[in-house]
């Protein structure tokens, strides 16, 4: 396998950026990291139904990924995507009236937590089916090629294509792997590899766990293995893999290690897994890392302003929570039928005729 | 040439009685179920994700891995068209497989495997080889789960001849009827529900065995016949009750298997009511409702002295917030004035 | 924020003669339409087995890899959950892609992404984000292919709210159709047969749109109301021909789209007729023959002096031996009887 | 990737086999090659119908492997099924009349050429659906093994599932392997890579196409690769590896190459390829090597007895034909609706009972 390294030193890609982006990375990861907890306490209250995946532990994961590439690359994750939703911009509070199912959800309360789409954003979903993302993420990035390169518009650009690796084995993303080597396709499939899909840990449902990138190979396309723990080194190392990839317009595999601190859903009582094993990936925690980078390393923060930060950003997922509260439920009269088709006709079904429903609130 | 090996035909002839004091839950009915006729015959094992170490997604196969072991109670990846595949292959070698979909929403990345291959081998093969198989798992609204995770999958799969479907409503019935599954020669789609695993009521601990293909009469009424299956047995039960109060009395059939689909106790109880309604829960078009209609035109024409009334999901993807979701699903009310309609009384 | 594109909307007022010495194949109708188009808008491109080099399985894209080039005529492996998928991404991105299976039998592999995604992109996404894509290929029986290679995906496919399906049954309707499906912002499923793409018949050069939804009355009658759509509209012509020398006349009505379905025309129609047959060559179980008969029961039941009729194939598995697969399928000779049947003259 | 290698001289497994077990390979080929000219000319007198895939050119695949394994090892393949067939020991009669659709077909003209199943020889079809039978293929392997481990029955045994080399491109095959490498079942994987899938070259549709062992390797199976146009080769470099496989009962990956002579199917005018490429591999044609192997190295043949045992092929094909021509087609009002249900009930469709059928010829 080549891996792409990085100095440790100055020469890390990071080292060269300003203090700001660095202070809104960390601002992003409390964020979702407060979103989340929010989130569970309001699913405990039953505010928020079905199924619910929590982020914890993963936020450098899309921090480090997304601060690589462009606004207007296109995202695609599975359903474990409140934080690719904060990341990449989604306002929390329609991140959270979606959650609560109310009309300024994102999706007007239709998808819920699984399915976070933001057009504006360019993120695709938020998508339930594990591993169905996988040929969808290989068609945004061909198309995104063909734009450029057929149509001759818009500019080069990859798209992230975000899976777990429970989803490694779904014969799907095999096929577009293939695809993607095959057609050179600039998708980046991203591997949030936490070593559990729900109960299973990796090595029990995936060959070759440990070498993930044979998978890969196997389709001609350069993998690379990183750290996740640390957005550090996910940028630094994630970075110049996603220009090349970019510049070359081929496909990429990064088995992006990283670990969830909840369990799969709001509804698994976790006896694969030893508190202690929790534990050793808390004290490598991706915040803590990088508050510990900006306060005492760089020293661009001070605790002072650390603690401000951490109160701005529970202000705003509060009102995020109290906006969803206060948001009205969708109406079943004009929001049951709309969005189906974008060009309802009559006699679509027997049942009744299709609607156009109010504007999406992102839109 | 392979040896076959007989498995026991079913005993129907032992009804016990529905009433008793041994409560459980639907969930542990089907464990029953499935652990009596494992502890018969070893060539049935249980194979799907998190059925054994983490105990059922759902808790369906609690304490099975325990008791079988890991040979016969078997984790799988997230693969389902491969596992499914799986099964068919040892099903055709002389198993008795159970796959079990965490949901039957996912059985979609496995269509070609269980519509092509599993119902159709016998056939292609000229009658050389079966598939004596059983896929099992949830089926319908789970709650709030969306569009992508709440199929009803008995629309489309009941289309294709070679398999059978049970959907049971109760415990009892979900019992007797894996159990019938599992002694089939034949490939059977049984379809669950989430929304019911945890319903309680009592279930024999003999063993027992429901035949295929015939309806239990939930309730008697001669003015109108509601026909469902699964689920929204319960809510035409209640619909019922409630129309009871207004003096519409009515015929709830629960249809337990939809293929076969017991025609014949239709077209007895629309000669007495000669009205119908139809409660189905999955999408309206070309659906399991549409064909007991059909049915029930072709065969009861004469009989019928209005036009048959269907109760479906709402013909859209499924919404997620709560409202929407209820708004959707069919529930007492629309099968009340479903059959007001159907009686001339709407 | 991703920029929109407009595509214009067909214009339905222009409806050139049938009749004409234009004759050329349902293949070439089928090309003529994709090729038009795609002289329009570059972002229109079709993917699929075979198409570009081997100028498509059935030739349905002959000489199109030579006009518009390998970035718009592409070749793929055989991987029709990935390929369809990509499309449905292509989709959502923008383009506006072109599916093809070289038969509507391989895309169950394909099924959750056709009937998973596409359809329900829309809804899930709150109206963000649709799907303007058209799936296509062979549907139905092909001609002694067997029972894994025959099927008529219209009666599962149908069920799902979020696609429209167009059945052509003749080349005039296929280029119009076909025309139509490019530019809907829906993800539209076309059926074609294997067994129709070499008939010919006049085709007009100039441009001309058909809209979804309305059928098209192929021969009038005041006896019997015969419904179809794509390949077996013809043998209800034929039976309609014998039946007329019987002095019994029909109204054969071409649906041309299932979703949506046209109920209004066969309403019409059997307000005169009073009676009605469904042709549909696909299993009869929750087809989309029970469909239409569902719907005409509840919405023209009291026109109806007869049951309804259904003619569909056998209900088993597409056998491969000519005879039996000619005794499986819908005929003239079925359909005649099935007439009589509803006429009371069987 | 491990390749087995076998030495040249002496050592080769198949220098200890009998002069009679050869020939009967070669009377194999023979057979296969010559059912496939009669087969050709009976679907161009439209005798048979629906799709043909021809085999010749690829005789040594299942001479080679069969000759390596047990009478009773499950088999399985695509739609490319008549040399399986007849190479495992199905009467060409039979065979014939299946194409024909005549009620002694193998499968009473249900199946078709695409269809060939055979109990008794434990072939467990003939299956049209690319890539389909990967998964099945797993399935009887897991089922001999659990036969074998949990019911205490039977050896031990390994099944043979054959795929094209198009098959890989199935995520079905991505998902069979990664089960296979997981649960150690014996499924022994081989890819009968012809280089074509219908018109498309292996390179325009696989990644890694010279590098076929690299999807095995993914899923944790070694895999080996075999030239398959010289049967002896074919079973000293499957023999050993299937021996090895069968007694570790764990999954393989062949990648045999091979070549076939004729057209995908019946009606493909092949303008991807070119007459001398056919050529160079016929130059290498499966029976005339063994052949002339028998003839001039093992010298345990003679020309005249070459010649008859050609003619006695020749004999038993036109008989097959015969055989075929002369049988009944199936009566519908018997056939159509058998074989539906092993276990018919009533109501279980709505237009007709389903019956009982006739007996399969082969039962
Ligand atoms: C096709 C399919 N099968 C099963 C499921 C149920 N399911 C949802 S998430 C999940 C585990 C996925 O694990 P992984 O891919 O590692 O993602 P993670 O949850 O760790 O983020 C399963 C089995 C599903 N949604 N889709
Ligand atoms: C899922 C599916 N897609 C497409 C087809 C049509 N098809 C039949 S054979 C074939 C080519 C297969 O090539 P390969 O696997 O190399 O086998 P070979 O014909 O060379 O033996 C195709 C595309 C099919 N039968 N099934
Ligand atoms: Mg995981
Ligand atoms: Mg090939």
């Amino acid at each position: 396998m080549s891996m792409t390294t990085t100095d440790p030193g100055v020469n890390r890609p990071s080292a060269a950026l300003a203090d700001d982006i660095l202070l809104g990375w960390l601002r992003k990861m409390l964020l979702i990291r407060e979103f989340e907890i929010r989130t569970m306490a309001a699913y405990q209250q039953a505010k928020i139904g079905g199924f619910c995946h929590i982020y914890n532990g993963q936020e450098a994961v899309v921090t480090g990924t997304f601060a690589a590439i462009n606004d207007d690359d296109p995202i695609i994750t599975a359903y474990r995507d409140h934080g690719h939703a904060l990341a990449r911009g989604m306002d929390p509070r329609h991140c959270m009236a979606e959650m609560y199912g109310r009309v300024s959800g994102c999706a007007k309360g239709k998808g819920g937590s699984m399915h976070m789409f933001d057009k504006p954003n360019w993120l695709f979903g938020g998508h339930g089916i594990v591993g169905a993302q996988t040929p969808v993420g290989a068609g945004l990035a061909f198309g995104a090629k063909y734009t450029h390169e057929v149509l001759k518009r818009g500019p080069k650009k990859v798209c992230l294509c975000f899976l777990g690796d429970g989803a490694i084995n779904q014969g799907a993303f095999h096929e577009a792997m293939n695809l993607a080597g095959l057609f050179s396709i600039p998708v980046i499939y991203i591997i949030e590899n936490n070593g559990y899909s729900m109960g299973t840990a990796i090595h029990r449902g995936t060959t070759m766990h440990d070498k993930l990138y044979k998978k890969a190979e196997a389709n001609a396309i350069e993998p690379i293995e990183i750290d996740g723990m640390d957005v550090l080194n996910v940028y630094d190392k994630f970075k110049p893999y996603a220009d090349m990839l970019r510049e070359e317009q081929r496909p990429g595999f990064v088995d992006l290690k990283t670990y969830r601190y909840q369990g799969h859903s709001m509804s698994d009582p976790q006896k694969y897994r030893t508190k202690e094993e929790v534990g050793e990936y808390q004290d490598r925690d991706p915040i803590n890392s990088l508050a510990h980078h900006v306060l005492s390393q760089r020293e661009c923060l001070t605790e002072d302003e650390f603690k401000a930060l951490q109160k701005e950003v529970k202000a705003q997922v509060k009102e995020a929570v109290a906006f969803a509260e206060a948001d009205p439920a969708p109406d079943p009269e004009a929001e049951l039928y709309s969005d189906v088709y974008a060009n309802p006709q009559p006699n679509l079904s027997p049942i009744r005729d299709y609607v156009e429903g109010a504007k999406n609130p992102l839109l | 040439m392979p040896a076959t090996i007989e498995t026991p035909k079913p005993d129907f002839t032992h009804t016990p009685s529905r009433d008793g004091d041994r409560v459980i839950q639907f969930r542990e009915a089907l464990r029953e179920a499935l652990s009596e006729e494992m502890r018969k015959d070893p060539r049935i094992f249980l194979m799907g994700e998190e059925v054994a170490q983490y105990n059922g997604a759902y808790k369906v196969s609690q304490g099975m891995l325990d008791e079988f072991g890991p040979e016969r109670i078997i984790d799988t990846p997230i693969s389902e068209n491969g596992f499914a595949g799986l099964g068919i292959g040892a099903a055709m070698y002389g198993l008795r497989p159970v796959i079990e979909f965490m949901s039957w929403s996912f059985s979609l990345v496995a269509a070609d495997q269980i519509l092509n291959n599993a119902p159709k081998m016998l056939y292609m093969s000229g009658g050389q080889w079966g598939c004596p198989i059983v896929f099992r798992g949830n089926d319908g609204a789970g709650g709030q789960l969306g569009s992508t995770h709440s199929w009803c999958i008995e629309a489309l799969y009941s289309n294709v001849p070679g398999l059978k479907m049970a959907i049971p409503s109760c415990p009892y019935d979900a019992k007797g009827l894996l159990k019938t599954s599992l002694l089939d020669d034949d490939p059977v789609f049984f379809l669950e529900s989430e929304r019911m695993l945890g319903d309680k009521a009592h279930v024999p601990e003999e063993e027992y065995y429901i035949p295929f293909g015939k309806a239990a009469l939930r309730r008697e009424g001669s003015d109108c016949t509601v026909v469902s299956f699964g689920r929204p047995v319960h809510f035409c039960l209640d619909a019922a009750e409630e129309l009871a109060k207004e003096g519409m009395n009515c015929d709830v059939l629960d249809m337990r298997t939809v293929r076969p689909l017991d025609l014949d106790a239709i077209i007895e109880s629309i000669r007495k009511t000669n009205r119908i309604v139809v409660v189905d829960q999955s999408w309206p078009f070309a659906s399991v409702a549409s064909e007991v209609i059909t049915q029930v035109c072709e065969h009861g024409f004469d009989w019928l002295d209005a036009p048959p009334v269907r109760v479906n999901s709402d013909d859209v993807p499924t919404p997620y917030a709560k409202e929407l979701e209820a708004a959707y699903l069919p529930n007492a009310h629309k099968i009340a004035q479903a059959v007001r309609t159907a009686c001339g009384r709407a």
